[in-house]
């Protein structure tokens, strides 16, 4: 029983860790999203509160905090109330089986656990896929129960939407399935040892043919597509419809959502991480670390690839939240079946039949 | 669709092109935006600012309450009620002057039509208040702007040329009053 | 092992049992529907337990294609609900009574 | 000890969900309780050690099928609804008859576990629960496996023919 408890208390230990990561690169984000928008569009962006304006998200924080919070007349308050939490928790739990470092084992209290990834299950894509498919229904209820027209039009296009775009992920990341044999995030980061799965690595060796490109462009479209970022932001497309399914929703229940929304961001930057371009590993066989003796530290330069890469995507997003305008609704969908759906499918037979020609030794 | 078309297409040229742009502006950066309330923009020489009454260098009101700047204000900001002058049975003045500042949209049209100068044109901007019946200006509160935006004060008529207390053009380097 | 067989093929049946009051005593083709899911899953939680006990995958692939037709039963089902929708505004069964004698 | 409690608790979650499905008038909260209900299904998938199953089910299921559910119960506001069927007499009697005969079959047969079947083509330990699945699916199962991506690709079409507006009149553009 004591080993048990001592279990729970390391896991918990963990998570909590892993949130605060997690809850700081949201704060970062709010900073950084504004800032970068405003760089790029000769603005300054928050300059007021600290030094350059870094004070702003906890400035925001503590704002929404003490804002009141209005449930509107007729709003369904249960459904009002349950819509942010049931967002906030979805985008969290899917940290639990990102591996953000070497999958080393540590022994504490002796206890042998990995300090890098909370859960090591053996269907770790699959559980990210099942839990960023109950994302939907926050945006749905949040939008249902508010309700406003422009909520339940918000909420509306948000479950066409995500409905159309997560299968496009789902069978973007099968090329890479295929590839690594393994549902476990762990095992598929460590499939590409330096040469990624994106420029066709394999467990056991180096092979073009395999490049998994085109899958890695539509996986990363359809993330774009299913955390409505823009410019597929038509859940919550301010022109249109006000916010989309957030219309009502103010002070931290409004939080709840805007931080939903960039952790689930971080979550598909780190799940492209670590499916297409190697996770922690570097590009180049081992680490620097290692050449010059210090083998304990390699986990450092692990660490800081996979925040480098991981943080590039955020940029990314951001980058193309600056250039791009919003698509219309049936372009949005048109593209998302006649284009991004037929791409993911040939790549998926493509990457089979060279499979099968090119076997795994 | 010509083949060079379809490679743009496939390789997302244009989007590409688009990004190029945004990151050159971030690159490049010099923001066109000013940090307002800290640093502010010369403001160019005819602006045209909060309204003031103006005075001699006496101290005396120049307005005379001859009303013309009522008839002229399009907005209907200015309501005038002039008087006798106590004992000068031949001259006026303004016994009360409102301004309703919310209405105005700084046209300049009762300074053109003042006959006597005694309408300027500040350049102060920043008017912001809470409660926008603090804006309806009364005679008081437009002589104090114009005593801090014109500290230098003309002479009274009488003693500028003879002219001037005719015709009102003795300042050869403002602009003339046009007719 | 400690729970018995037995629990799951009750909890299957009592699942299974709601399903099917729920097909008779509802009116909203929708809740029909979903009482319809309710079954499925009934027999899915009885197919996945007895593939444990009896050590035997065939009934986690039977669940598998148990999927597969409550994928298609909805996407068919549900497009038929707009169309009646579509023709009489209503969704209530007791209104679609033409092959009623 | 552990195994039943999680059995325990998922099966009241599972069967108080199923009531409120059948029981709950406005048709948003039948399909929230649902989802309750999917969740908690594949929790007990997961204490069976079918992760595989637990992982689709919630995605097929949750992430798909009650998605769309709540699609037309938002599309058609369906939120007047209704008492129940007039003929519940009968729904009282064939569940009074079905509930009789589980008692008499699961007592007829006793609590215990039975004997585990031996000759098993497949068994589920070995590799992982998924490459199982995987390996019994493309060999054993490889022809119902092609019957099942048939059925859906008819519902497909068939759900797009049904849904489809106007149809058989020359459309515009």
């Amino acid at each position: 029983m004591t080993e048990l408890s001592l279990r729970l208390a390391v896991s918990l230990a963990q998570i909590l860790t892993e949130m605060g990561i997690v809850m700081v690169t949201v704060a970062t984000m709010t900073y950084f999203e504004r800032k970068v928008l405003g760089w790029m569009q000769d603005r300054m962006g928050p300059m007021e509160v600290g030094p350059y304006g870094i004070l702003q998200p906890v400035a925001d924080g503590i704002k929404l905090f003490f804002k009141e919070d209005i449930v509107p007349a007729g709003a369904n308050k249960a459904m009002f109330a349950l819509a942010p939490m049931l967002t906030m928790v979805v985008s969290m739990i899917g940290f639990a089986v990102i591996p953000f470092g070497p999958n080393m084992t540590m022994d504490i209290f002796g206890l042998t656990i990995k300090p890098f990834v909370v859960a090591d299950i053996n269907i770790g894509i699959l559980y990210i896929l099942a839990i960023a498919s109950i994302g939907a229904y926050g945006i749905i209820l949040g939008g249902w129960a508010s309700n406003s027209k422009y909520s339940l039009l918000g909420g509306l296009r948000a479950a066409a939407q995500v409905i159309s775009y997560e299968l496009n992920v789902g069978l973007a990341i099968v090329g890479v399935l295929l590839l690594a044999g393994s549902l476990s995030l762990v095992e598929i980061t460590e499939a590409q040892a330096w040469h990624w799965f994106i420029w066709g690595a394999r467990p056991d060796g180096f092979f073009p043919i395999h490049t998994q490109i085109f899958a890695f462009v539509v996986f990363i479209i359809s993330a774009v597509a299913e955390t409505n970022r823009i410019p597929f932001d038509l859940p919550e497309a301010e022109s249109e419809l006000v916010a989309g399914f957030f219309t009502e929703y103010s002070g931290m229940r409004f939080a709840f959502f805007v931080s939903a929304e960039y952790a689930s961001m971080t979550l598909v930057s780190c799940v492209a991480a670590s499916l297409f371009l190697g996770g922690w590993n570097a590009p180049y066989p081992g680490t620097i670390f290692e050449y010059v003796g210090l083998e304990q530290l390699a986990w450092v330069e692990h660490i800081a690839w996979f925040a480098s890469k991981v943080y590039f995507f955020l940029f990314l997003f951001i980058w193309i939240r600056a250039t791009l305008p919003r698509l219309r609704y049936d372009q949005l969908m048109r593209f998302g079946w006649k284009v991004m759906l037929p791409i993911a499918l040939a790549n998926i037979i493509i990457t089979a039949i060279t499979v099968y020609f090119f076997p795994r030794g | 669709m010509t083949f060079k078309h379809w490679i743009k297409t496939i390789t997302f040229y244009e989007i590409l092109v688009g990004m190029k742009a945004t990151m050159s502006h971030m690159l490049h950066y010099r923001p066109s935006t000013l940090q307002y309330p800290h640093e502010k923009r010369t403001l160019p020489d005819n602006y045209r600012g909060m309204l003031a009454l103006l005075r001699y260098d006496d101290g005396t009101e120049k307005c005379v309450g001859c009303d013309l700047c009522e008839a002229a204000c399009p907005s209907r900001v200015i309501r005038v009620v002039s008087a006798e002058v106590p004992g000068e049975p031949t001259k006026r003045y303004a016994k009360e002057y409102y301004m309703d500042m919310t209405r105005c949209l700084f046209c300049g049209m009762c300074v053109d039509a003042c006959p006597v100068d005694a309408l300027g044109m500040t350049r102060e901007y920043e008017w912001a208040v809470y409660d926008k019946r603090q804006l309806d200006l009364n005679k008081e509160q437009l002589l104090a702007i114009g005593d801090r935006s014109f500290p230098v004060r003309e002479k009274q008529l009488e003693l500028q040329h003879p002219n001037v207390a005719f015709f009102n053009v003795a300042f050869k380097h403002l602009p003339q009053k046009p007719d | 092992m400690t729970v018995p067989l037995s629990y799951y093929l009750v909890l299957s049946g009592i699942v299974f049992l709601t399903g099917v009051i729920g097909v008779l005593l509802r009116r909203n083709i929708v809740i029909i529907l979903l009482s319809v899911e309710l079954m499925l899953n009934a027999t899915n939680i009885n197919f996945v337990a007895f593939s444990q006990y009896l050590h035997n995958v065939a009934g986690q692939v039977f669940v598998f294609f148990a999927l597969t037709v409550a994928a298609a039963e909805v996407a068919v089902g549900l497009a038929i609900i707009i169309a009646l929708y579509r023709a009489k505004s209503t969704i209530n069964i007791d209104e679609f009574q033409l092959l009623k004698w | 000890m552990i195994e039943q409690v999680f059995f325990f608790y998922f099966a009241c979650v599972i069967a108080a969900a199923s009531v409120l499905v059948v029981a709950a008038h406005n048709p948003i909260y039948s399909a929230l309780a649902l989802l309750i209900m999917f969740f908690h299904v594949a929790g007990l998938f997961v204490t069976l050690h079918a992760e595989f199953l637990a992982a689709v089910q919630i995605i097929v299921y949750a992430g798909a099928i009650l998605v769309l559910y709540l699609f037309v119960v938002m599309l058609l506001n369906l939120r007047h609804d209704d008492r129940y069927h007039r003929q519940w007499p009968m729904a009282a009697a064939v569940g009074v008859t079905l509930v009789i005969e589980a008692v008499i079959l699961t007592a007829m047969k006793g609590w215990a576990t039975p004997v585990v079947a031996t000759g098993t083509e497949t068994t589920v330990e070995g590799t992982s629960n998924a490459g199982t699945i995987g390996d019994v699916l493309y060999s054993t199962y490889l022809f119902p496996f092609e019957v099942a991506s048939l059925i859906l690709l008819v519902a497909m079409i068939g759900a797009i023919i049904l849904a489809k507006k106007d149809l058989g009149e020359p459309t515009e553009s």
